[in-house]
């Protein structure tokens, strides 16, 4: 750009903003982190790079790319999600704040945080916004709603029933506007729309339980996909026994256990399947809470404080934490005064909970 | 200021519209632009007949109830020529702006005046017909309108068709009338003090100048007519804008 | 109160002490509001505003309750909405400043901010991979000493980079102004970085804010009357103020990308060496 | 009020395609405004600007009213701009759309915040009695660029209007009418006039003046400079939409001005031809005629 | 034109003359446009033109331009796609009307497997099967007699132009020349411009070409014919100039 800048007659002095770095370092953690000290270096460093076309500066380990930077202008790589190619240059540019990841010869960006990305095979849960004529509107934390067939889910009396028009005309009986249910992503659309199935006796409605969400993937603490999903757990104090499922959506159920479908099979091999069938009915599309205990919703609630404790605290949550996660704050509540109905996680108590998790 | 100067009009003046048309006559300038049948809001959809939607705009300051009473008389009557059942779900949207209205040199008068309302409504009236024309919209009939004051005047009554705002203030009652080309009356409004017989000589006087036979015309013009009650040909006027229109529309037969 | 400006011409100095080219003091946080998608908060001297970013995602069967505005210029969208709507919501609190003066919802000066965010990061943020979803950005000022604009667009990107939203670059803003009144065409007049409120009512400026490093302008507002010389002067300053933000709220990311890595709550990320051919 | 129709894909693609070459549909150069036109009415203060297919009324209008408390020695001046469903069925009436709202704002701060009428001169008696002008604006059709059309309507309106002459005699104010007293201008200090541009291609690389409806449908961005023909910035407003090189705005300033300079020019002698119309056998003659009455 | 006693000029609610209306021993009479019967024997004029009746075809029509497009069956419209749904596509023949509606497998040789996919914006040639007062029209792509597409689908590149109604009913007269007094097309043909067009009852014309030069040109001369009211000698002058200019 042909503009030049006449300085005014006292000579300019050398801008610097080191004035507030440090303050803009204290006040950003908000704890005193221990590499605060080093930072104002490191922020040279990076204007300094930043001058030079942001290229060599990705040998701190801990460093991230941001949006606009260049990643590599070497052709040879292939671009992923994250990133976007400039026209003129062919260079991948990141396009959000992350940390660079590689397959084989696809570079993509993880960002720092960024709402649920639907892949084939996630386990979600989701929450039934709309009804259409031959499907459901679901949300499930992604950047569209999800969408679940009729055709996609069980029907009562059975696996092998037929799909009926009633089945259409009484589509809300199975699942209506608000209800929650744990379903598989069965496929994606171009756009990256998911769809979504409940064939399974382990999907379908959800109840008897408490909704917490954690924000989607990424940094900040949530969901990660792991071995496990779900699991079933005894709880301390006469809770009897608590499902949890954690969606990799980030959102989290927390019930009492009931015979699970999967139980009855087992029973059902003696008895015959069309008793089974017939219970299976019974309940499945359900929206009416069985009796809950008040030690089990106790428990529940201390589990759900958990998971809140953790994703305050920026850990992540998965089966070994939150089991690790629950034992401790049984044990922080025997010792506190409130004795066992002492569920409060938050603020110090998250932290204190947080510090031994981690302490480990 | 010639009260009742020649009315002037123009089609399809709007090159964006579906139809349109400018209209002057006794000072009143209006544009009128008419789009339809087009999609009808959920709220204004009605499943056997076409909304006929109003809005009729001042040249200056922002439409209040006077306007909002000149939509109501206009599409209520105006739906009675439209053949409305064409067209179900569908709107026939027309907008009228009113570019100037009769200056009065002898008052400051401020931005809007109430008493218009009836002085304008038959300029509006044609503007919309004219525009619905243009946009060749489907009628049952075309329609012709006018206004009639009565004043006293040495302890007699008179009549004065297009009367000017002065004449308004001064009439002791004023009267919108249209009628269809088949001289049935469409619309009658009245303000003011007056008997049954006054009403009959203004829908007389109005009928005349709405529903002049045109075997007749020939003969009328040739008497020289000083006769304040005496108004233009309206339905003449129509059919000769209308025939200008046609003639260029179908240059190429 | 006219701005005493006598102390300039003595010592380059201007009311609050800086020089010509001094931005002030720009403190940013991202991620201050756990339960939304990307939060920011912004002070840029004492204006100081926070931002909330949630989406990209579906609005549900009511559609269209959204009080915001589209994003008019992003791209050739076929408008079908196969981009992502880009919905801006400002608020301006009644104590940010001295008047509390209540600012309506249809105020037409808070519409016009919304609109020219809404389409200035629409510009910039990859709305094409979210068809049918919107992107809601909701800002609050909660002080303000002039440059509001380039304050709420600096804040919406930084929140936007929190939510993870692909851009192709920052978009980031500040102001410009000029020493001359405008009837005076001030061949030596000075042009002036970063504009507080009571210059912004005495002094012409402009607001600018540009994509990234580049000198490409995506806002360009000026509401005063200045001569037509000045505005080379004035753009060029505002360009390259534009840079330095940028640069400032780039290290903002970057601390808070840092920590999280060294916490662990983020997997590391592969670096250029890592990354020879195989 | 149905959705604003969105130009076809062969449409789209074919305007940018022709772009690439230079061309316009209309065959115009790009920096090339169509047929601008101004006719007064015979009313003062009526204004109807023509360009292209683009058709915008103005009408200034004046009433005597109590002036702010916190500005006692000013008047007041609004421009109001509502876009009816005349310009395009898209527009209801009594709900803004974003185009209302930005042109209603491009208008406020090009002829009212420049300073272009001498408020101060509509004060009657201080704190107690002002003028206040109004200028409706009424887009009767709209195939692009009202925001220019507009501006040029309004400025053309106030500068042709004529308020009713006062006098204060006694602390008694007296508003003549028409017939006692010849009307007097406005005070008016500068005419600022809008140049709109367009902008297209991925980096807004094209950059074209006064487009119409079909091309601002495909354009990524536009900016409005508003000058006056002494060279003076009255605002500018590129609201967004992708971003384009400073150095091109800078230029885009440059011709604008010359845009402005023949604008004003035009404008010039459209009034000067008009006032000599009334001269000739319009204000005399009328004179007379009401004298017969 | 004159307003001759054969061809009178009508307005809504006119009486016609009797004796202008054809009779024919055999065939029914056919009303066009702008006429309405009301039972018993009354023929009303509905909108403002001239009157033409054929006595051979026993038929009779107001000729007049202008007004928003009203779907006829059987009229050949270019059309934009607004959305797909599950089997078919909702496509808009005016702006701000409700959408007419095209079965996805309306299109030459289309099945489940291989329909053509249109995204939102596209434009195709159809012909109108459908189209009466309480329902939205409905269009094909393919002759229903013949299973071709008979030069209607999807429309690719080029450019849509909009025109009156009555020069789009010119255009698409047989004999556009000698009947609808258009020549346009045929003059830029004989120029040495190649290009190809399709006409859409509904005002709009779809112009294709190498050149978008020619297309440009094409676009022009057709507006210019429809609102300058331009007559076959006034077209030639015009195409003259719009080559000249091109060159």
């Amino acid at each position: 750009m042909p503009i030049t800048i006449l300085a005014p007659k006292p000579t300019r002095q050398a801008h610097s903003h080191n004035g507030h770095n440090d303050d803009d370092a204290m006040s950003d953690s908000g704890s005193d982190s221990s590499g605060a000290g080093g930072d104002d270096d490191l922020d040279e460093m990076v204007s300094a790079a930043a001058a030079a076309g942001l290229k060599s500066q990705r040998d701190s380990k801990y460093e991230i790319v941001t949006p606009g930077e260049v990643i590599t202008d070497d052709p040879q790589w292939m671009r992923g999600h994250g990133t976007y190619v400039n026209p003129a240059t062919s260079a991948i540019i990141s396009s959000v704040a992350g940390t660079v990841s590689r397959t084989n010869k696809l570079l993509s960006v993880r960002p720092l945080r960024a709402r649920y990305t639907p892949e084939v095979g996630d386990l979600v849960v989701g929450r039934i916004v709309e009804v259409q004529a031959k499907r459901w509107r679901v949300d499930v934390g992604a950047t569209q709603l999800a969408s679940l067939p009729l055709s996609a889910i069980n029907l009562p009396g059975g696996i092998l029933r037929k799909r009926t028009e009633t089945d259409e005309l009484q589509i809300r009986t199975f699942f209506a506007e608000g209800d929650l249910l744990i379903a598989e992503v069965q496929q994606l659309f171009q756009d990256g729309g998911a769809v979504l199935h409940t064939r399974s006796l382990k999907y379908g409605k959800l109840r008897n339980g408490v909704f917490v969400a954690v924000s989607g993937m990424g940094g900040g603490g949530g969901v990660v996909r792991s071995r496990r999903q779900v699991w079933t757990m005894d709880a301390a104090n006469g809770g009897g026994q608590i499902d949890v499922v954690l969606g990799v959506n980030g959102f989290v159920w927390i019930s009492k256990h009931v015979e699970t479908p999967e139980g009855l099979v087992e029973k059902a091999a003696t008895t015959g399947i069309t008793n089974l069938e017939e219970s299976v009915s019974a309940t499945m599309y359900s929206s009416q809470n069985d009796r809950i205990e008040v030690d089990t919703m106790r428990e529940i609630a201390r589990l759900r404080g958990v998971v809140i404790a953790l994703v305050e605290n920026g850990l992540r949550v998965d089966e070994d934490m939150l089991i690790r996660g629950y034992h401790e704050a049984v044990e922080m509540a025997m010792v506190s005064a409130d004795g066992l109905d002492d569920l409060y996680l938050g603020g110090e108590k998250g932290e204190q909970l947080a510090a031994v998790l981690t302490g480990i | 200021m010639t009260v009742s100067a020649a009315p002037e009009a123009a089609l399809s003046v709007l090159p964006r519209a579906d139809g349109s048309a400018k209209y002057s006559h006794a000072g009143y300038t209006i544009t009128a632009s008419v789009n339809g049948p087009i999609e009808a809001q959920r709220r204004d959809e009605h499943p056997y007949e076409a909304h006929v939607d109003v809005v009729v705009r001042p040249a200056a300051g922002v439409g209040g109830t006077r306007e909002r009473h000149l939509e109501s008389v206009l599409q209520s009557s105006l739906t009675q020529i439209i053949l409305v059942k064409n067209f179900p779900r569908a709107l026939i949207q027309i907008v009228l702006q009113i570019e100037s209205t009769p200056g009065n040199d002898y008052v400051n008068t401020k931005l809007f005046q109430a008493s218009l309302n009836f002085s304008i409504m038959p300029a509006l009236f044609q503007t919309a017909v004219l525009a619905l024309l243009s946009a060749a919209v489907p009628m049952r009939a075309t329609a012709t309108a006018s206004v009639v004051a009565v004043v006293s005047q040495d302890k007699e009554k008179k009549l004065i068709v297009d009367p000017s705002a002065r004449e308004i203030e001064a009439a002791q009652s004023v009267h919108v009338l249209a009628f269809t080309s088949h001289d049935e009356l469409l619309l009658a409004e009245s303000e003011g003090d007056f008997s049954v017989k006054e009403w009959d000589d203004v829908y007389e006087t109005a009928k005349k100048i709405c529903c002049q036979p045109e075997s007749q015309k020939a003969g009328i013009e040739m008497v020289p007519d000083d006769d304040n009650a005496r108004g233009p040909d309206m339905r003449q006027f129509l059919r000769s804008t209308l025939e200008e229109k046609v003639a260029a529309d179908l240059h190429w037969k | 109160m006219p701005l005493d400006t006598s102390a300039y011409s003595l010592a380059l100095l201007r009311v609050d002490g800086r020089r010509w080219n001094e931005l002030r003091r720009i403190h940013a946080q991202i991620r201050t509001q756990a339960a939304a998608d990307g939060s920011s908060y912004l002070e840029m001297g004492h204006t100081k505003v926070m931002c909330v970013v949630n989406g990209p995602s579906e609005p549900g069967p009511r559609r269209g309750g959204v009080g915001g505005t589209s994003a008019a210029g992003s791209g050739g969208g076929g408008g079908q909405s196969k981009d992502a709507e880009v919905a801006v919501s400002v608020v301006v609190a009644g104590f940010s400043s001295v008047d509390r003066k209540r600012r309506g919802k249809n105020d037409k000066r808070i519409l016009e901010l919304q609109s020219t965010i809404s389409s200035a990061l629409g510009a910039s943020l990859h709305t094409h991979l979210f068809p049918h979803s919107t992107i809601s950005i909701s800002l609050h000022v909660l002080s303000l000493d002039g440059s509001l604009l380039a304050a709420l667009i600096n804040a919406a990107t930084l929140a936007c980079v929190d939510a993870g939203i692909p851009m192709t670059d920052y978009v980031a803003a500040c102001t410009a102004g000029s020493t001359s009144t405008y009837a005076a065409n001030d061949e030596s007049a000075d042009p002036l970085l970063d504009l507080n409120h009571q210059e912004e009512q005495e002094l012409p400026g402009l607001t600018v804010a540009t994509l990234g490093d580049s000198d490409r302008v995506a806002v360009l507002v000026c509401e005063s009357r200045v001569q037509v010389g000045r505005l080379e002067g004035m753009l060029a300053v505002g360009v390259d103020g534009c840079k330095q933000v940028r640069g400032i709220i780039d290290r903002v990311v970057r601390d808070k990308g840092r920590r999280m890595l060294q916490e662990g709550t983020v997997e590391k990320g592969v670096g250029l060496e890592d990354m020879d051919l195989d | 009020m149905p959705r604003e129709a969105e130009p076809s894909l062969n449409e789209r693609q074919f305007v940018l395609q022709a772009l690439q070459e230079n061309l316009r549909l209309d065959s115009r150069e790009a920096d090339r405004y169509r047929p601008l036109e101004v006719t007064f009415g015979d009313e003062y203060g009526v204004a109807k600007v023509s360009l292209g297919k683009t058709r915008v009324l103005a009408k200034a209008s004046a009433e005597v009213t109590v002036p702010y408390a916190d500005r006692p020695l000013d008047g007041v001046f609004q421009i109001a701009t509502e876009l009816s469903p005349m310009a395009s069925p898209s527009f209801e009436v009594n709900r803004p759309t974003e185009t209302e709202v930005l042109l209603s704002r491009l208008l406020e701060k090009t002829v009212r915040r420049s300073g272009a009428l001498d408020t101060e001169s509509l004060c009657l008696v201080a704190g107690q009695k002002c003028w206040s002008v109004r200028v409706d604006v009424h887009v009767l059709s709209h195939d692009g660029n009202v925001i220019d059309a507009s501006c040029f309507a309004v400025v053309a309106a106030l500068r042709h209007f004529r308020k009713p002459d006062t006098s204060i005699e006694g602390g008694i104010l007296t508003v003549y009418t028409p017939a006692e007293r010849e009307p007097v201008p406005l005070g008016w200090l500068h005419s600022p006039f809008c140049v709109t541009w367009s902008y297209f291609g991925e980096e807004g690389e094209m950059a074209l003046l006064d487009a119409t409806r079909a091309e601002e449908q495909v354009r990524v961005g536009s900016c409005t400079i508003s000058l006056n023909r002494h060279g003076e910035i009255c605002q500018i407003a590129k609201l967004g939409g992708t971003p384009v090189e400073a150095v091109i705005l800078l230029q885009c300033t440059a011709i604008a001005l010359t845009k402005v300079k023949e604008f004003s020019a035009y404008l010039d002698k459209k009034l000067a031809e008009d006032i000599k119309r009334r001269d000739a056998g319009g204000r005399s003659a009328e004179l007379t005629a009401e004298n017969d009455r | 034109m004159e307003v001759d006693q054969q061809h009178p000029l009508v307005l809504p609610g006119d009486t016609i003359d009797p004796s202008l209306i054809p009779t024919h021993k055999k065939q029914p009479l056919r009303l066009g446009p702008g006429l309405r019967h009301i039972p018993p024997n009354a023929i009303i004029p509905t909108v403002a033109g001239q009157l033409i009746a054929d006595h051979k075809k026993n038929s009779m029509w107001v000729e007049y331009n202008g007004g928003r497009y009203i779907p006829s069956p059987n009229d050949l419209v270019i059309g934009q796609i607004v959305r797909s749904a599950a089997d078919l596509y909702y496509v808009n023949l005016t702006p701000y009307t409700s959408s007419a509606t095209l079965p996805q497998l309306a299109f030459e040789g289309a099945t489940k497997k291989t329909r053509p996919i249109l995204a939102p914006g596209a434009l195709i040639y159809a012909r109108v099967t459908l189209a009466n007062r309480h329902m939205d029209a409905e269009l094909e792509c393919v002759s229903g007699s013949t299973g071709k597409a008979e030069g209607l689908g999807p429309l690719t590149g080029g450019m849509a132009f909009d025109v009156s109604l009555g020069l789009a009913r010119r255009l698409l007269m047989a004999r556009s020349r000698e009947e609808g007094g258009v020549e346009v097309l045929e003059l830029l043909g004989g120029e040495g411009l190649a290009f190809e067009t399709a006409v859409g009852r509904n005002g709009r014309v779809w112009v294709g070409s190498e050149s978008t030069k020619t297309v440009i040109a094409v676009g022009r001369a057709l507006r210019e014919t429809d609102e300058g009211d331009l007559g076959v000698e006034q077209q030639r002058k015009l195409v003259k100039r719009l080559i000249r200019e091109m060159r």
